[in-house]
């Protein structure tokens, strides 16, 4: 009879689930990540630097009016692509709605990676193609499928591991709570990433949480914690890779926060300078990821300056192809919007849809004629 | 009373065969039963659905049976199942969630109107959700409050969702079985006043298609247009009109989302009068879109006006109150009586 | 277009006066900032309305004029936000709650439902409600999923709740500030598409009664029926009407909850012809409310179905198609149209 | 320019969050609790007599149709009456389902207390007499209430302390979350107290959290995290009452975790021999807080045979008066349903207001004639 609560909890069942006390192990001086290897370094090199760029090239395209909106990664690229490059390709990624550079990671096409942003559908990939739920917009809401895919996959026999993404501010939602406490009761492979950058919008973290760190919140529901440098790709990708294992081999869930800063407004349509101040931006410029991997991989003798104008040469191609692609307007189809709403359409969508062929077939026909638009 | 129960015809009854004559929490424990056991990606989920069976017992036995990663007791977070459930559909599996009661469901309210009824239209069809979500609802049964909310309509606005409620036992079964076949989330409210009704199943039957009213009873003079808890009421108000001379119609929809049109309006052409009856309360209720519809529809076949019988719009009474707040057969009657008889001949058609 | 902005009779603005030219954002902001200085139990409470001023600048400046105690900066959780406003109103407090978008209400599904909408009728009134909850609501204006539901019926349908839209930018002052003085709750819906639109507000005219709909425009043909985003395509199609004969009412329900049957129906008895127009989906949608009230309390003076122009059955579209989906005066006149002219003189009344 | 964060977290800023590492402090042992004065210890015996009295009662009218429903909380009176025990009259106390018992011990009369589970309304009693919400049936969503109480009073200047009482499923829902997060934030004075009583229903703590204790949740928000033990009124006393006087003097939230057991089912209409053997209900009744105390008392001569004879009688006295109360259906008036919804009724309200009144009056004259109940 084991009526005795906590059944085994020691002297240390809470401490020992704490983050270390060390939490920014800076890239010069970080232990695990020196064991990486280089490939591995220079991989998530590559990748900064085309998500720095694709970055600058997503917010150029909202000022052509060729994109609706883009909440832009930039400062945070280290997270998105530390993160993503730890998971194998059978694992899953669950995105929250800035994650537009994570997909690329896993290997979404940048126009496809886009629609949503653009306004053509809502989500432009084949997710199960890339093992990548489509972005999330409700803030937290895609932590509990994370579980859902993860319980699944674990009933199944499959040894997948999920990754969920997930802002500062979207850890204050109950659906974060709910999905953290039912990995730890199912132990499920999933590891969540929190990316701190300081801000939900305008709110700075200190009137988000008053936790010691969002990593703390982890021993609220008996996973480990972890706290990591946010701008350091290398410890990013290090602190993941071993939840992932972690979590492949049995050993449930993790919460990791990566400290980081969001250096662009929350997207286009913001004012960042409503609610901080630019020697707050700067402190974080100094710490830019992407440069910080230059300098740490040029210090290690392990990127020239010919490999560094070849993969900003990579970059800026994806760019181009990028800018000349979305240089025209799709053309989404009206009557899709009645195609995907059910398995079969019910006898009042069928309704609808004709009514709206009705008017197509009337406007275009009046076009047809050359007419002035008059009524159908 | 004209119970439910009486409507098939009564077979004799034997274990190991197919008909049987079951409760409606029995016929639905037999449909999540058969559902399990013919579908290995079919998973249950929910609060005290395991060991225990459920509240209302509609999942007595299925963990013992099969095993708790089938029928799985999850933590007291309605958000957090859903939400589970989703992750779940999209790796390929069928979950089938048991919402404790009605207002119990409303702390997944976002994650049903965000995501499920959405994420087939989002991913253009990739990421289909064949989820079930069984709700007890409805009132009757002396439940404090929380506990007796008829919350269809909030489902049934919700675009691509479908929202099925059984009134037989038989339709506990069948449709049941089609929810979880279906490819599309369905919201199942299960009539808590009913569970414990009988009638017989046919558990080697086809499964109905989801989308189908069923005419209960047939007259000439009016038509009640009903579902779920309301049904045996119905009945009864139909039997009891008699006396008055009028032979009213009783329709069940059975389905709310997809809607039968095509058989309402076939009914309500024929008798020329409706009268929409639910337990919710009536203002901005699905009685309205019956009423709304039928009206645009038959209008001029329509010897009066469509009349509601609904729930008052109020908060759910206590329990020692709720009996007047029900639909009744008096109110109905009282309802079909302001039907403008004055105006033409009873039950005439146009 | 006849444009919201147009219909009030201009008088010279000038800042200190009380009649001011605004923009509806800026007459919600001047209806909050109204309500802080007059009554020292008013306190806004959500995501970004303090230093940001909201993601809508309707909050803008209220967080340094008064302070953040009176104008708070949230954490991101939108039942936290509503059920922290519920225990302040216990307290005494006349909170005005900010949700950022529609489709993010949701999270607080259950709050308002279960506490906000009951908590005067448990207590039997010793605890009311005396919140706001300002929802921007509806489309048009680009955004990407879940940034345009309009999920007016959800509130419609769940009593306790008074659910108010103003059209203009004087019932935005007007309406918030009789919102904010009510003692009950009240679901405020914005329509974002028109927080550009201008029109003239009275900072000292008398606070409007919640229940009273307006007629935007008188004429004998038909009667359309609509609130919020559709009123300005509404008005558009009764000017275009006018070239094909008909001369249409046009009236602007403002109020939701209470329903005001006696303008609507003195309108409809009138006209004899109506349609319903709104953007969201039609199905269980509000227009449904409307249609089956109008049927049942005018189906003696209506010469044709009332009829509704609504937003289609599926999920909001994404930006480059929404256009498809939302009510345009095209629809409404196609619509209009089918109000069985044939069979009367244009406009007759009963 | 503070960007650094957490900015003032040293090496011990989780860790002295965490709650004790010796929660169950027994009664006998209990360090602070001795210091107790003995009027406390008596008033607390006093209503745990009483209160086991009262959950007796309540049960057996249960059984006699007078109540629809009652969720007992026989075996946790410790925790009902500690906790509750530890407020000053201007608290407020936010309770939930189970804590009919909670409601008796702010002084609320039994019959009141029981409108809701008795079925003639939803509550009985005046909540701002008592200061005293109405039960919460829907589970954790009464947390972030006594949050915005406490806010609110903080924000007008009162020093008022709210207690809200939750059940170890509860917090697995978000509301738990949102609200604890809230109190910390703002730094309210709240005293979240769970009553960790082994299930949820039929859900053992084990498939709710796997959490080393559910006082480790406190950590993740940045409030103190207690563990006590739930069958010691003195010891929840004391933890209640000194989270009590930090929130007061402006210390901000606590959650305390009092672990205890229910011994009864879940309600009368609950069949708990489905998912716990006796045994284990055994265990707990060897931990019966009103016998502990009662012994405790004893051995410290404050209490004698006289003492405890005359409060049993006190307590059989309030279960006569509560039967003969309750002897009769209390009778509605039907026409109320229609005068709390608004405070004005509405158009429509008065429609259907009248539409009743019409059938009852009907009724009404039927039954006057002495006819048989015919059509109206
Ligand atoms: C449920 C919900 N509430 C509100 C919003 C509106 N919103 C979009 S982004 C955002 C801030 C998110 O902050 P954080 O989680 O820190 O992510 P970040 O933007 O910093 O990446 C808000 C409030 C939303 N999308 N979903
Ligand atoms: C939101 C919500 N979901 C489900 C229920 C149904 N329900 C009532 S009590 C209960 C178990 C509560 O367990 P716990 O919080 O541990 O409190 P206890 O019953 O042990 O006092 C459940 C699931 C509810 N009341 N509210
Ligand atoms: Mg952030
Ligand atoms: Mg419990």
């Amino acid at each position: 009879m084991t009526v005795l609560y906590p059944p085994s909890a020691g002297e240390d069942s809470g401490t020992v689930l704490l983050p270390s006390s060390e939490p920014l192990s800076l890239i010069d001086a970080a232990s695990g990540t020196e064991s990486l290897d280089a490939s591995v370094l220079l991989e998530l090199y590559r990748h900064l630097v085309r998500g720095r760029r694709f970055n600058q090239q997503a917010t150029a395209l909202t000022k052509q009016g060729r994109l609706a909106v883009y909440p832009s990664t930039t400062g945070q690229e280290a997270s998105e692509v530390g993160a993503v490059l730890a998971l194998d390709p059978q694992d899953w990624l669950i995105p929250t709605y800035r994650d537009t550079l994570a997909l690329l990671v896993r290997g979404v096409d940048p126009v496809d990676a886009l629609t949503l942003l653009r306004g053509d559908w809502h989500s432009g990939y084949d997710p199960l193609t890339h093992r990548t739920a489509p972005l999330s917009t409700p803030l937290a809401t895609q932590t509990p499928h994370a579980v859902g895919l993860a319980h699944a996959a674990a009933l199944r026999g499959d040894k997948l591991v999920v990754l969920a993404m997930i802002g500062d501010g979207g850890t204050s939602e109950g659906d974060f709570h709910e999905a953290m406490n039912f990995a730890a009761v199912y132990r499920s492979p999933v590891v969540f990433l929190v990316q701190n950058n300081g801000y939900a919008i305008s709110v700075p973290i200190s009137k988000q949480s008053a936790a010691p760190s969002l990593a703390h919140k982890a021993i609220g529901y008996g996973m480990p914690g972890v706290l990591v440098d946010g701008n350091d790709a290398a410890a990013v990708y290090h602190e993941v890779r071993q939840a992932v294992e972690r979590a492949r081999e049995g050993g449930g869930p993790t919460l990791i926060e990566a400290l980081t800063y969001r250096i662009d407004a929350h997207t286009n349509a913001d004012d960042a300078t409503r609610y901080r101040d630019t020697a707050e931006v700067e402190f974080w410029l100094q710490r830019d990821p992407v440069t910080r991997m230059e300098r740490h991989l040029r210090g290690r003798g392990l990127l020239d300056d010919a490999e560094v104008a070849r993969i900003r040469q990579e970059a800026e191609d994806m760019a181009q192809d990028l800018r000349s692609r979305l240089a025209t307007d799709p053309s989404p189809v009206a009557l899709d919007l009645f195609d995907h709403v059910y398995a079969h359409r019910t006898p009042q969508l069928e309704e609808q849809r004709s009514l709206l062929a009705e008017e197509l077939a009337a406007a275009q026909s009046v076009h047809a004629d050359g007419a002035e638009e008059v009524r159908r | 009373m004209t119970a439910i129960a009486d409507l098939g015809t009564t077979r004799s009854t034997c274990t190991a065969s197919d008909f049987q004559q079951v409760t409606m929490s029995r016929a639905l424990n037999l449909a999540l039963q058969d559902a399990l056991a013919g579908d290995d990606r079919v998973h249950l989920l929910g609060e005290d659905i395991g060991t225990l069976g459920g509240v209302f017992r509609v999942t007595d036995g299925l963990a013992a049976t099969f095993g708790d990663s089938r029928v799985t007791d999850t933590p007291l977070a309605e958000a957090g199942i859903l939400g589970t459930a989703v992750g779940m559909a999209m790796y390929g599996l069928r979950p089938v969630v048991e919402m404790q009661f009605d207002a119990f469901a409303y702390p997944a309210f976002e994650q049903l109107v965000s995501h499920v009824a959405k994420m087939r239209n989002r991913t253009r069809g990739a990421l289909p959700m064949p989820l079930t979500i069984r709700i007890p609802y409805g009132g009757g049964i002396g439940g404090v409050e929380h506990h007796s909310d008829a919350s269809e309509a909030y489902y049934t606005h919700t675009p691509g969702l479908h929202v099925v409620t059984p009134a037989t036992a038989a339709d506990a079964y069948g449709l049941l079985r089609a929810a979880i076949a279906s490819d599309d989330p369905v919201v199942f409210l299960e009539p808590k006043g009913l569970y414990w009704s009988k009638g017989e199943i046919d558990r080697s039957a086809a499964l109905p298609r989801l989308g189908e009213a069923v005419v209960r009873r047939t007259g000439p003079s009016a038509t009640l247009i009903t579902y779920g808890p309301s049904l045996p009421v119905c009945l009864e108000a139909a039997e009891a009109a008699q006396a008055e001379g009028w032979h009213l119609e009783v329709v069940d929809l059975r389905s709310l989302v997809p809607f039968d049109d095509a058989g309402v309006c076939a009914s309500v052409r024929r008798t020329g009068r409706a009268v929409v009856v639910h337990e919710a309360q009536g203002f901005s209720g699905f009685g309205a879109e019956v009423a709304a519809r039928v009206s645009e529809r038959c209008f001029h076949h329509l010897e009066a006006p469509v009349l509601r019988v609904t729930g008052f719009d109020i908060p759910y009474p206590p329990p020692m109150l709720e009996r007047y707040h029900l639909p009744d057969v008096d109110r109905i009657l009282d309802t079909v009586a302001r039907l403008q008889w004055e105006d033409s001949t009873q039950g005439g058609t146009t």
